[in-house]
């Protein structure tokens, strides 16, 4: 751990504050060369960046996950270390969705793996019913709660996933690729839920304008780093920044049209 | 005398005996490669790689059983013939022993006869046997299938440990007289032991598949009629 | 031990005995290990020149000593049994430190000890410097039945597909607020054996369909057979140690 | 097997032909309820519809992984059945890019992994290798070809996958979500890939325009059943239709603006 000195911890403290986290794999891959990354409290961020760039190296970190390289990362003033309570205590704050569902998805039923983070949250009874069933109508699987969730579509499965977070109300959400292999419906609806939440958001994504219709603010990471941060209109705006980091808008998209249809959702 | 395990080292059963068993092994493991080239269809080679795999893992976990007195690690033999049956169950059984050998020293090459004798020979034979009887006779729900498993998988151990009292009595390198019933006696109630813990484990393996997938346990598709087998591998089962 | 990782002992390194194809060394590895066994336990001397052929073998494919002696901690369990055989073995008896010892116990204790180290240093040089892929390739070579080698394709696959959805269900509970100690806390052990082996099952049934989806049809494309096989002069180079092993073993059973 | 004459095989023959498929899963999940769909040679049809649909099974009878269901598949003629030998050459032609790279990867390196398929089809040597490196430079994955799939980002993963069946130089390819997780470059350059290969294209993806962008014509399947059928413009223009089914265009997409570059692209 590099000479940072802990934030106060408390209201004031930022959400997720990252300070020059370097992390490399353990067969030597290099994923993260010094990330610096504050989301205040009730952010909304995008995380954009080509495959490979470290952006689920990064996401693996927010919870201690992965750890071990060296800077520090502090959620709500609580700095993620080894004590087992402290960690405890930091994955109940933090909800991540997984880029792949199949790493989120373990228990026999539907309903069972949806239960399963409330309960350890000490949920019990009428009240764990309740927000199982809540998570579940979010995300239009209701009818499926009692199937193997490895019998699923995978656009099914990655409903699930975030139906296993949404259940456990987390006050820092982070989604790695949420809108992937989800239908375009689910896909809207999925942004409609995310744009209701009152909590603190990032999101990684590949799709420019998903990340514009969520996120004020985006950061692109590449190669380890982030090396650009600031309002997502600017930025997608910058075809020349876009460019050099393999990012680019779809075919078909006109940010023209995107303003319109941003300023009639409000 | 803790850690028998099952896994004869070299050295502790003398050159004649390790010979004559391994000229045993390598008759009845030709015999069972005959067998299982009908019962090895696509859907049975990954189950039996997954059966070779899991007793692999969990031999390399040795648990210790109770107060940690006794530590002693899964035969599988009892799984392998449940899931796979006897014949390439007891292949199964035999790569896994074949490739401790090979790179862990885990049993000594020289001792590899003893090995798969006791443990995929005897060990996979006494299961399917006791497994082939107990389904006839207990009812065909899950807990008879967990009865079953457990008991299979309990007397298997049991036989398969005595293997090694009868290999050690024919060439034990160092005589130890009267002792041979007192190691018969340790053998048994160490393996006891071990049979349970790995009655338990089985079982539950057994029982969490059949609930799931009963197309692939092969001791419950052995009682169906022939016609209801199919070719075509299906994730998700077959119809 | 825990690793349950099927490459754990491969140590990745460049050497002549890396270099040798797989089913020279297997062959050697066997041959040598034979030739220990055959040995009479009273000749002493024997024992050392085994030990000093490993050890050469050792400098030569540079896998380390300091590894070697803690891996080879694998056979402690046979040791325990080694030192019972003292008191356990019948006939004459010395006493040793107030200790009644039978002299055909310590012998016996000796020979298990000596053989069994030996035996396990030797797959360890074989383990160190052959992956797992490899030893299957060997053993292909050496024309053991295909069944075999199919099988234990599959188990190098499946436990690799163990592992990492072992991994996955770890990942998958303590993200969600519970905190194992052990895989198997879910429901007690066996619940989670019973989850993660349906759990990997399918997913290696899958993997296996796509490959029978790009034409695999029960064995493993030619080139990797083809590739890299053993030629007389690999023979010849491979078999100077276990030619060595039963020169010494030829000479203590004769002096013996 | 319903009454269904073969056709004759040879090059008349369609490339696909699927009729009446129904298939239930084990646990009694009814997938596919009376499939019709035939694709001529060389065509390039993209296949959507809402999670759950019956894509993902749809695609896995194309080379006879699911199969034992009602109806019949025709492959180039040869009809799907137990045969081995017709398995086999069957697999020869049709290429399945799976859903999840993690089901596609097994081998220890991207490099062996990619020459998988091509070494079963009996490439060897020089041959073989120029096949692997051409495929993996087409998905930019050529720099990590000694690496393991498993330490790969998820993103990587799917391009490695993609790079698997484009090797083997399938008459057929059969893609499920190709685009999921790859970044927007990745995604352009795929799109530039499958348009000039001479194959007969299908391809199952919840993206739209990507599907306007690459195929002419476009299927609709919902709950098992094919229930819209015609040229992509077409079916994409039909606001109605597309809700019916879960579908709708992405935020900020402009069908002029699209035409236009569809214009500029030849
Ligand atoms: N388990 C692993 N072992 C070794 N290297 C890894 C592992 N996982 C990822 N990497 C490497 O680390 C780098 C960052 O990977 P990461 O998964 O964070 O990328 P990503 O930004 O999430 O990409 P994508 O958009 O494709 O998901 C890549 O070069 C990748 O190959
Ligand atoms: N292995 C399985 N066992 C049982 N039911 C399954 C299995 N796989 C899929 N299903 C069910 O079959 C139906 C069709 O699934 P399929 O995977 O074909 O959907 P899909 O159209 O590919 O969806 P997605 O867009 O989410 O990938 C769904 O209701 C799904 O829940
Ligand atoms: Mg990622
Ligand atoms: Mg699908």
């Amino acid at each position: 751990m590099i000479g940072y000195v802990d934030t106060v911890p408390g209201a004031a403290a930022p959400s997720l504050d990252v300070r020059g986290v370097r992390f490399s794999y353990p067969d030597g891959q290099v994923a993260l060369r010094g990330v610096d990354l504050t989301v205040p409290r009730g952010e909304r961020v995008a995380l954009l960046g080509p495959n490979g760039a470290g952006k689920t190296t990064l996401v693996l970190h927010l919870n201690g996950i992965l750890a071990g390289g060296d800077g520090t990362v502090t959620v709500g003033g609580l700095t993620v270390d080894r004590d087992r309570n402290t960690l405890a205590e930091i994955r109940r704050r933090v909800g991540i969705v997984f880029q792949d569902p199949d790493d989120q998805l373990f228990l026999p039923t539907v309903a069972e793996d949806v239960a399963f983070g409330p309960a350890n949250l000490g949920l019990r009874g009428a009240e764990l019913a309740a927000r199982v069933t809540e998570a579940l109508d979010a995300v239009g699987m209701a009818e499926h709660r009692d199937r193997a969730p490895q019998h699923l579509s995978f656009g099914q499965r990655r409903r699930v996933a975030v139906a296993t977070v949404l259940a456990m109300r987390p006050e820092i959400l982070v989604l790695d690729e949420p809108s992937s292999n989800l239908d375009p419906a689910a896909r809207r609806e999925l942004a409609g839920i995310l744009r209701r939440l009152p909590v603190t958001l990032l999101m990684v994504t590949h799709d420019l304008p998903y990340a514009l219709e969520l996120c004020d603010r985006s950061v692109i990471l590449d190669t380890g780093r982030i090396v650009a941060d600031g309002a997502t209109a600017q930025l997608l705006a910058d075809g020349e920044l876009l460019a050099r980091h393999r990012l680019e808008l779809p075919y078909g998209f006109d940010p023209a049209v995107a303003a319109r249809q941003l300023a009639g959702n409000g | 005398m803790e850690n028998l395990a099952m896994h004869i080292s070299n050295g502790i059963v003398n050159g004649p005996v390790a010979a004559a068993f391994g000229a045993l092994a390598l008759v009845a493991l030709a015999l069972c490669v005959f067998r299982s080239r009908q019962d090895l269809d696509d859907r049975l080679a990954p189950m039996a790689g997954l059966v070779a795999a899991f007793i692999f893992a969990v031999q390399m976990l040795n648990f210790p059983i109770f107060t940690g007195a006794v530590s002693g690690h899964l035969l599988g033999g009892a799984l392998a013939a449940v899931l796979v049956g006897p014949w390439v169950g007891a292949l199964c059984v035999a790569v896994v022993l074949i490739v401790q050998s090979l790179i862990f020293g885990d049993g000594g090459v020289a001792m590899l006869g003893l090995n798969i004798t006791n443990m995929a020979l005897i060990g996979v034979a006494v299961a399917y046997l006791l497994v082939a009887l107990l389904l006839r006779i207990l009812p065909r729900t899950v807990s008879g299938l967990a009865v079953t498993a457990f008991v299979a998988s309990v007397l298997s151990v049991l036989v398969a440990s005595q293997g090694f009292v009868l290999q050690y009595w024919l060439g034990g390198t160092t005589d130890v007289g009267n002792s041979i019933g007192g190691l018969a006696g340790t053998m048994a109630a160490a393996h006891l032991l071990i049979g349970v813990g790995e009655g338990l484990i089985t079982a539950t393996t057994v029982v969490t598949v059949a609930k799931v997938r009963p197309d692939l346990v092969y001791a419950l598709r052995s009682l169906r009629p022939l016609s209801t087998a199919r070719e075509f591998p299906v994730p998700g089962g077959a119809r | 031990m825990g690793a349950g990782h099927a490459h754990v002992l491969y140590r990745e390194r460049t050497s002549a005995v890396h270099r040798l194809p797989p089913e020279v060394k297997i062959a050697a590895m066997v041959v040598f290990t034979l030739a220990v066994v055959a040995t009479p336990r009273e000749a002493f001397w024997a024992f050392g020149g085994y030990l000093g052929l490993l050890l050469l073998v050792a400098a030569v494919s540079r896998v380390g000593l300091g590894w070697l002696a803690s891996r080879s901690l694998i056979e402690l369990p046979f040791v325990v049994f080694a030192f019972a055989l003292p008191f356990l073995g019948t006939g004459e008896q010395v006493t040793w430190l107030g200790l009644e010892l039978s002299v055909d116990g310590l012998y016996g204790g000796w020979n298990i000890l000596a053989k069994g180290t030996l035996g396990v240093l030797a797959s360890l040089l074989l383990a160190g410097t052959t992956t797992m892929r490899d030893l299957i390739l060997g053993l292909d070579r050496l024309h053991c039945p295909q069944i075999l080698t199919q099988i234990a394709t599959f188990m190098l696959r499946y436990l690799d597909v163990l592992v990492g959805e072992a991994r996955r269900m770890r990942v998958a509970r303590i993200s969600r607020g519970d905190d194992p100690r052990f895989l198997w806390q879910l429901r007690g052990f066996a619940a989670g054996v019973g989850a993660l082996f349906l759990r990997a099952f399918e997913r290696g049934e899958r993997v296996y369909l796509a490959m029978v989806s790009r034409g695999y049809q029960g064995r493993m494309p030619g080139v990797w057979l083809a590739t890299g096989a053993a030629t007389t002069r690999h023979w010849l180079v491979a078999a100077t140690v276990p030619l060595a092993a039963t020169g010494i073993a030829a000479a203590a059973v004769v002096l013996g």
